[in-house]
């Protein structure tokens, strides 16, 4: 499978960036494929706009930066704003479903949405699980990454005894995409 | 982890944390710096870490007193490193010049950003290029290298320790914003595989025939240090071979400067490390390092699979400039192509070796940003 | 979540002794006038901004003393009060 | 959507927009920190103080506090890290008629340049000095530094900070200022009116503000939400005015000793400089 | 003394109090500095003579504040400079940045001596001349001058603050140990005889349409000071026309940092001093600058007395470097001869810009003295 | 020429040559200068002190005072002007085995070096500081400097100094110190003792020496000759043990309070470090 | 006339920088001569020796320092014995007679000698003019410098109300030149 | 001026409880052991050393009663002391 490019987007809070370090983790370190993880740095990290980039590849990363966005994941209107205008023709866009209004509505796209965060809050009682729904949303909905190694992932980056919920909001979020 | 308190193994991690596991696999056990974006990474690592391998963080007061703490750390024996960027590289500038001339092994990272002054501080950039090599008052040499990843940054931070106890000298890490925040795999090879330069000691017991800053030519005298018994005297002021100042005297001078310069300068071969890619045979050579090497790998691609010949000149050592190297390649070639992220710094130095015997030219990126495919693609097209 | 739409009529406001003035950009929702305002004029609204920040409104209950604890405890210069005549 | 305020005016303009560069507005400082009620106190001491504003400069060094300068409308200075008032005091001589005050953080001013803050106090440089100790490192993500208290954990002390804090206030008072208080950034009132005697004072002056980081040291700390750190401090702190500066040391979790600590009248650099030559 | 309290008529004076009168000459107000040898007899004289023109002299608690404070007291509208040496030059490398960052008119003189390092504090060297153009973080353009003689350093301080005016920058003169120390003639003109730069005040009202940061094309804005009623926002960030700052924006970087170097680079017709003796038609050119270009007179002299065809580029102004006058001169003459109190730094540059065209040969000198007749003309025997 | 010395021997070495490099010496120091008296009151605290002196290092910066390091035939470190306390810092940090001692001039220490003295003092660094107070830059020929009293006249300070000086008594105090202390350099015995006290203190000690700079300072101020000033400053200095180091100020004529202002327990940095993990 | 090289020597307090700077400024400003002064600059300025040395010459000064040296006045052993090396064949040397022991003697060198400082002290009262009385004694030795020039020198250079002490320093010094 | 010449003999100076040495090339002829031998012990001498420093001699008439002050306060580490048995 050759280059892969998704990015992860929200707001601070959010655990974007820790949705995207167990993202790339599960596809450098379990399904063994050459990954490159950047981040979006404002002028300052506090508040506002957050996203990742991961790129994937079997070949080596050369450009680590965008080339041609596959997939956009976005948790806010901000960042789907910001974002939205990168994606490629033919890729993939998932959403959370509350957070996020398609005001600027492509036919060339895929879309998918999840409402993540009320999932979270809800369903699982920690709203800060919401990344983690979305992983487990992603995974549903890409053949980029293997479910497996992604939940295997989450297991080794969450802190001590928050697996139970932290799985349970993955496969919550792989039921809610295998639906 | 090994029982060592050293990581191995894979691991998915940024370029910053990559350097200070780096640091720790190469024996560093002091660490004295300053927060600063975006080096900051690496020392919120070694705060971690070096605990756990029974090390000392301290975080300094300014940049200045962490340059000195860590000059400080290595003649009590510790290796030594400090992180910093562009603005607190430049409050080192003094006392890197210090640890020059005392001739201290330690290693200092810059995780370049956009310049000048306060610039952009979240953004990369490799205006420190030239700082890196003049920024210090006098005349001296440094070895300076730059990573194009966060594994190359974990093998160079190991590569800098050795090459400054090799040396006696302060050796820099020329990263950047891009490689220190980027995650990619970082393979931990075990303790055996990684090379260990250990601390040259004297030969002698502590006596007068210990010279600590003995004048063979291109010679490194071995290092005693605080404590070990020979008390050394250590001097930022010109001095004679048992390190006594001796500031009128221009022969003292002059032996003391050359050798500086010499132990590196002769040693060039030993230090330079360049990683080619059909550079035989191009017509058109890309010089370039750190991230620039790497986004410079597109357009290259691109070119050749017009038919273009096209090398790749990686400088993973910066410093001392591989001026042999680029003397040999210029009549061969039609240009020699530079991306830097910055106006043109290195560049300089590839154009004053290709002595007219080819194009130089440089692709200047203001910063900020990495170099655009299509802007480096349509030079090598120009010149090819 | 709700976002804003739309100014207040002006005479809707014509009640209380103290005009709120909110600018609704500016405000990042942390509450502090609502918790200080020594009268419990305010209160937090489930309207957001386009930031997302929930947006403190005015209890319609109670009046505004013109204390002007709001305005100088925002920190955001996102709120301010115009004394209004009797209507 | 279909719901609306209840009760507000919508507006574009404050009433202190006067005295702001509102087009930089909203400014970055997180939600709830205590930077932008501080902005709110100056301004309004400032209103009061009667000074010509186009004879008053603000200084400011790096940091989160640092972008004070960058958003009042006043000629504003962001200098680097640590050098606020050393360009201050050229700002000041350079043209002794303006008032120059100097607003920037903890670390700026008392870490990387602590030795300038005790040389402008020992000279009596006639400078305001506007200190926000939000107990760490804010602009570069919540390390610790010399006034975070000991045992606080920051992300430069995951082991809980071992070192001790400086006083702020024993440090300027030790260096030789003529004027010296400390509030929280709920002293809205009694900031205003310490900002407002600094700013008239001849000499120099320091207010110290102990300011909530909710984003990091809040967080690190488990302090809770903004308001409620906010609140803490001012609730742990009791006004002792004229007490000794060298009791005004700051333990984790202990009272805060806040108040005018000193205020006494003596040369300021420039009027010995005149009367010496 | 003219009854403005400025020198006028013949006087025999060291170069460091020339530099001292030439600053006061110039309409310098303020001096912010700290003691180092060999540039303390500037504060000292400066110290002196500030009270008697109403100027203001303070002794800062290092060079770090030094610079800030002749950045500040720029900004509050006096024409301010400091002095210093080595050490303290690479203390003031952060701030020089924000001068430049801020467009900031201020001069800085640095007497050099021989380094690295504490070095040799009270004897010659001109090693500082690449980190006058490299010593700070990211990238920029500089302008520095370097004299000859006292007359010279007076004339040159007085040049420095006029081009720091004209271009809104910091202008470094570039002295050294045995110019500022050695005592000469210095005739100091009537005061209507005297360049005068004024500060280029905007000529718009307070308002919007004032741009401090304006970016035209090479153009240097007016500047408005504190207290002038313009409310300028000044800063070391990425800054747009407005002063505010735009950290993200790569084209925001582009534009500021164009207009940073163009500003210079366009000009360099203007700034650019050169002093040449009988270079057309030479076949060996010595390219030389401060103290060395002096010393280089009296071998050239011997050897033009040989037969020889021996010209003498002076670089009065070293930065921007005189790139076209040696890329011109390179294919007409069989060497470049370069004498430096150093390793060799300026001869890179003369050496890249030969490109080849002529043999460009460095004749160094470790420091501490001046360089002996005997070895640059053998220099220049062996190549004529 | 045909005269000889009377009653006395003619002698190559000294019996302190062993902690000496008397390969150096004479010394630089100008005739008179109370430098080399106080290195004496050194070697001897150090004789006492039975300290190993294969593991005590002395790290100076640059002055005058700074050749200390140069001196004494222990391992000794010249770094650069002001960063002797940083240096000696990491040079504890990086082998806590060995007793470090930091031995430097007033401008090395409170000007340049200002920010780093606090600091170390804050957080109890443990090491050792002999900061010699001549009230002016010896090295550099005599400008004024942070610690020349108000009035003095110097290279720098023509018309009479108008800064105030710090009190470097008061200030390590103000910023942690746990040991303080102030002799003049006549105080041989006396300054022999609380520099031995202070090798001995865990933490961070200074001493200050009040030291004629003859050469300099006394000649500019008119003190007479070497001696004279020597026996000025210890004629007008008092012993006020424990007093105050608020009241430790030096006025131009004025007394000198010398003693030993402060003398207590606390943990150092090591210790705190140690016990953080 | 032509280059000529001439060196002030002695110990630190003798006032030999002040003689040098009169020497140099009469040549400059009076003679209108070109004149460069140098001065030795030990590791540190306190004690030992003091040296400087003045070249004066119609013609521009190009090289500064020493290349033929002229004249050597010397006040002290330590000076005499470091600098006469450096005294050219057929020169002139001057030495203050109570301070120096000619230990070195040279055949081809004039010597001449004044016990300067015993006459300060002795016949003027005021040993710190031994500087003054031997630029008298040097203006009587050579026609490098006017007379006149020096002594306008002399009273241009000296703190006010010592013009008398100084004038008959200068004179005592070319009296005992001129027997 | 006098410049020193040799040591002297032995057996001249063991009347004293302390011998007095001097090490002539080091002293910078300050004066403070004189002046602060608190048995007057000490006196300066008319003799020079090479660097021109007049040297300090001692007073036959007077004992030294080794009390070391000389030594303590002696900026040269030029002045010692050695206790000799009455001879
Ligand atoms: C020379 C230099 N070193 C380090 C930095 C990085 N830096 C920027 S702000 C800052 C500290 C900010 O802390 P503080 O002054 O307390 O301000 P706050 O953000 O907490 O308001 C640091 C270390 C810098 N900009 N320049
Ligand atoms: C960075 C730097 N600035 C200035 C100097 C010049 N300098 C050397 S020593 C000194 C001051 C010495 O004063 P002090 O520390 O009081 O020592 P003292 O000579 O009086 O003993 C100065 C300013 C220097 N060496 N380095
Ligand atoms: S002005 Fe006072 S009473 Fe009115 S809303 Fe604001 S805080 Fe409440
Ligand atoms: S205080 Fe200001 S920012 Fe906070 S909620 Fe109220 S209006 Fe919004
Ligand atoms: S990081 Fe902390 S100090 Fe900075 S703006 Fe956010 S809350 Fe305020
Ligand atoms: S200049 Fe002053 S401090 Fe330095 S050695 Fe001489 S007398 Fe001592
Ligand atoms: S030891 Fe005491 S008594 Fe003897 S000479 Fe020395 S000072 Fe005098
Ligand atoms: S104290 Fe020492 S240096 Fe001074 S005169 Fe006596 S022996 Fe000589
Ligand atoms: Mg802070
Ligand atoms: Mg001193």
């Amino acid at each position: 499978m050759s280059r892969q490019e998704i990015r992860l987007s929200g707001f601070g809070g959010q655990g974007i960036m820790t949705a995207a370090h167990i993202l790339g983790k599960a596809a450098a370190l379990f399904d063994q494929r050459n990954v490159t993880l950047t981040k979006s740095y404002g002028p300052e990290s506090r508040g506002g706009a957050s996203s990742a980039l991961v790129i994937m590849a079997d070949e080596d990363i050369d450009y680590p930066l965008l080339t041609k966005l596959d997939l956009l994941v976005t948790m806010s209107q901000e960042a789907y704003t910001k974002y939205i205008g990168e994606l490629s023709s033919g890729g993939l866009l998932i959403i959370d479903r509350d957070l996020v209004q398609l005001d600027q509505p492509r036919d060339d796209i895929e879309v998918r949405s999840i409402p993540s965060t009320r999932i979270a809050a809800d369903e699982l009682g920690r709203k800060i699980v919401a990344n983690i729904v979305m992983l487990g949303f992603l995974a549903a909905n890409t053949d980029a990454i293997s479910k497996d190694g992604l939940k295997e992932s989450v297991l080794k980056s969450i802190p001590k005894g928050t697996e139970k919920l932290n799985i349970s909001a993955f496969e919550t979020g792989y039921g809610y995409g295998s639906q | 982890m090994a029982n060592n308190g050293i990581l191995q193994g894979s691991f998915f991690m940024d370029g910053d944390t990559a350097c200070a596991e780096g640091a720790l696999a190469a024996g560093c056990r002091f660490f004295g710096g300053y927060p600063i974006t975006p080096a900051t990474e690496i020392a919120e690592r070694m705060v971690l870490r070096l605990p756990q391998v029974d090390g000392t963080y301290i975080q300094m007061e300014d940049e200045i007193a962490s340059m000195n703490a860590v000059l400080g750390a290595s003649w009590g024996g510790a290796r030594a490193m400090t992180a910093t960027s562009g603005p607190g590289f430049s409050l080192m500038m003094e006392n890197l010049g210090l640890g020059i001339m005392t001739e201290t092994p330690c290693v200092v990272v810059n995780v370049q950003r956009g310049g000048p002054s306060t610039g952009m501080p979240t953004l990369v950039g490799q205006g420190d290029m030239m700082q890196a090599r003049w920024g210090s008052h006098g005349d001296y040499e440094i070895i300076a290298l730059a990573p194009s990843s966060p594994q190359e940054l974990f093998d160079l931070t190991i590569r800098a320790f050795n090459l400054a106890e090799k040396y006696r000298t302060p050796v820099l890490v020329m990263t950047d914003e891009t490689v220190g925040h980027m995650s990619e795999r970082v393979i931990i090879p075990p303790p055996e595989e990684i090379e260990h330069y250990p601390r040259r000691k004297p030969d002698v017991p502590p006596s007068a025939d210990y010279l600590p800053y003995k004048s063979e030519p291109n010679s490194v005298p071995p290092m005693a240090c605080a404590g070990d018994g020979y008390r050394v005297h250590v001097t930022g002021l010109t001095h004679n071979e048992k390190g006594y100042p001796d500031t009128v005297n221009l022969d003292v001078q002059q032996q003391m400067l050359e050798r500086l310069i010499n132990k590196i300068q002769h040693n060039k071969d030993d230090i330079i490390e360049l990683h080619e890619d059909q550079v035989e045979g191009a017509d058109i050579v890309v010089v370039a390092y750190g991230i620039s090497a790497r986004t410079a790998a597109r357009p290259i691609r691109l070119a050749r699979e017009m038919g273009l010949k096209v090398g790749l000149l990686k400088l993973v050592t910066v410093w001392p400039f591989a001026e042999e190297r680029i003397r040999e390649l210029a009549p061969k070639i039609k240009a020699f192509v530079v991306p830097e992220i910055n106006m043109g710094q290195i560049v300089l130095e590839v154009e004053r070796c290709a002595a007219g015997q080819t194009e130089t030219i440089l692709v200047p990126h203001a910063g900020g940003g990495l170099h655009k495919t299509k802007d480096v693609l349509a030079t090598i097209k120009k010149f090819a | 979540m709700k976002l804003w739409r739309k100014p207040l009529d002006q005479d809707r406001v014509m009640i209380p002794h103290g005009e709120v003035h909110i600018i609704i950009e500016r405000c990042k929702g942390c509450e502090l006038c609502v918790t200080y305002c020594p009268c419990d004029v305010l209160e937090m609204s489930r309207i957001f901004n386009a930031k997302g920040y929930s947006l403190p409104q005015v209890d319609g209950s109670k009046d505004c003393v013109i204390c002007g604890l709001c305005e100088m405890i925002c920190p955001e210069f996102a709120i301010y009060i115009e004394e209004v005549s009797h209507g | 959507m279909n719901e609306e305020l209840s009760n507000v005016l919508i507006s574009k303009e404050h009433p202190m927009d006067d005295y702001l560069r509102e087009d930089r507005l909203p400014h970055i400082w997180c939600s709830g920190c205590g930077l932008g009620t501080i902005l709110t106190s100056f301004v309004s001491a400032l209103q009061k103080s009667g000074l010509d504003r186009d004879k008053v400069a603000v200084v400011s060094g790096i940091g989160c506090t640092g972008r004070a300068a960058g958003y009042l409308y006043l000629d504003g200075f962001h200098t680097t890290h640590g050098r606020a008032i050393p360009f201050a005091t050229g700002l000041k001589l350079g043209n002794p008629e303006l008032k120059v005050v100097v607003i920037s953080g903890d670390g700026d001013l008392v870490a990387i340049g602590g030795n300038h803050f005790i040389h402008a106090a020992r000279r009596n440089m006639d400078i305001t000095v506007i200190c926000v100790n939000n107990f760490n490192y804010g602009m570069t993500s919540g390390q610790m530094g010399p006034t975070t208290p000991t045992g606080a954990r920051t992300s430069t002390s995951p082991y809980g900070n071992h070192e001790p804090p400086f006083s702020v206030p024993y440090l300027a008072a030790a260096s030789g200022a003529t004027y010296v208080a400390r509030w929280t950034s709920l002293h809205i009132r009694r900031l205003e009116d310490s900002i407002l005697e600094a700013l008239n004072k001849k000499g120099f002056s320091v207010v110290e503000i102990i300011s909530p980081c909710p984003t990091y040291y809040g967080k690190k700390n488990k302090m809770g939400s903004a308001l409620q750190q906010m609140k803490y401090y001012h609730e742990n702190s009791v006004i002792r005015h004229g007490s000794d500066p060298a009791e005004s040391g700051i333990d984790l979790g202990g009272e805060i000793v806040v108040g005018c600590f000193i205020n006494k009248d003596k040369p300021t650099f420039l009027d010995s400089q005149k009367r010496s030559v």
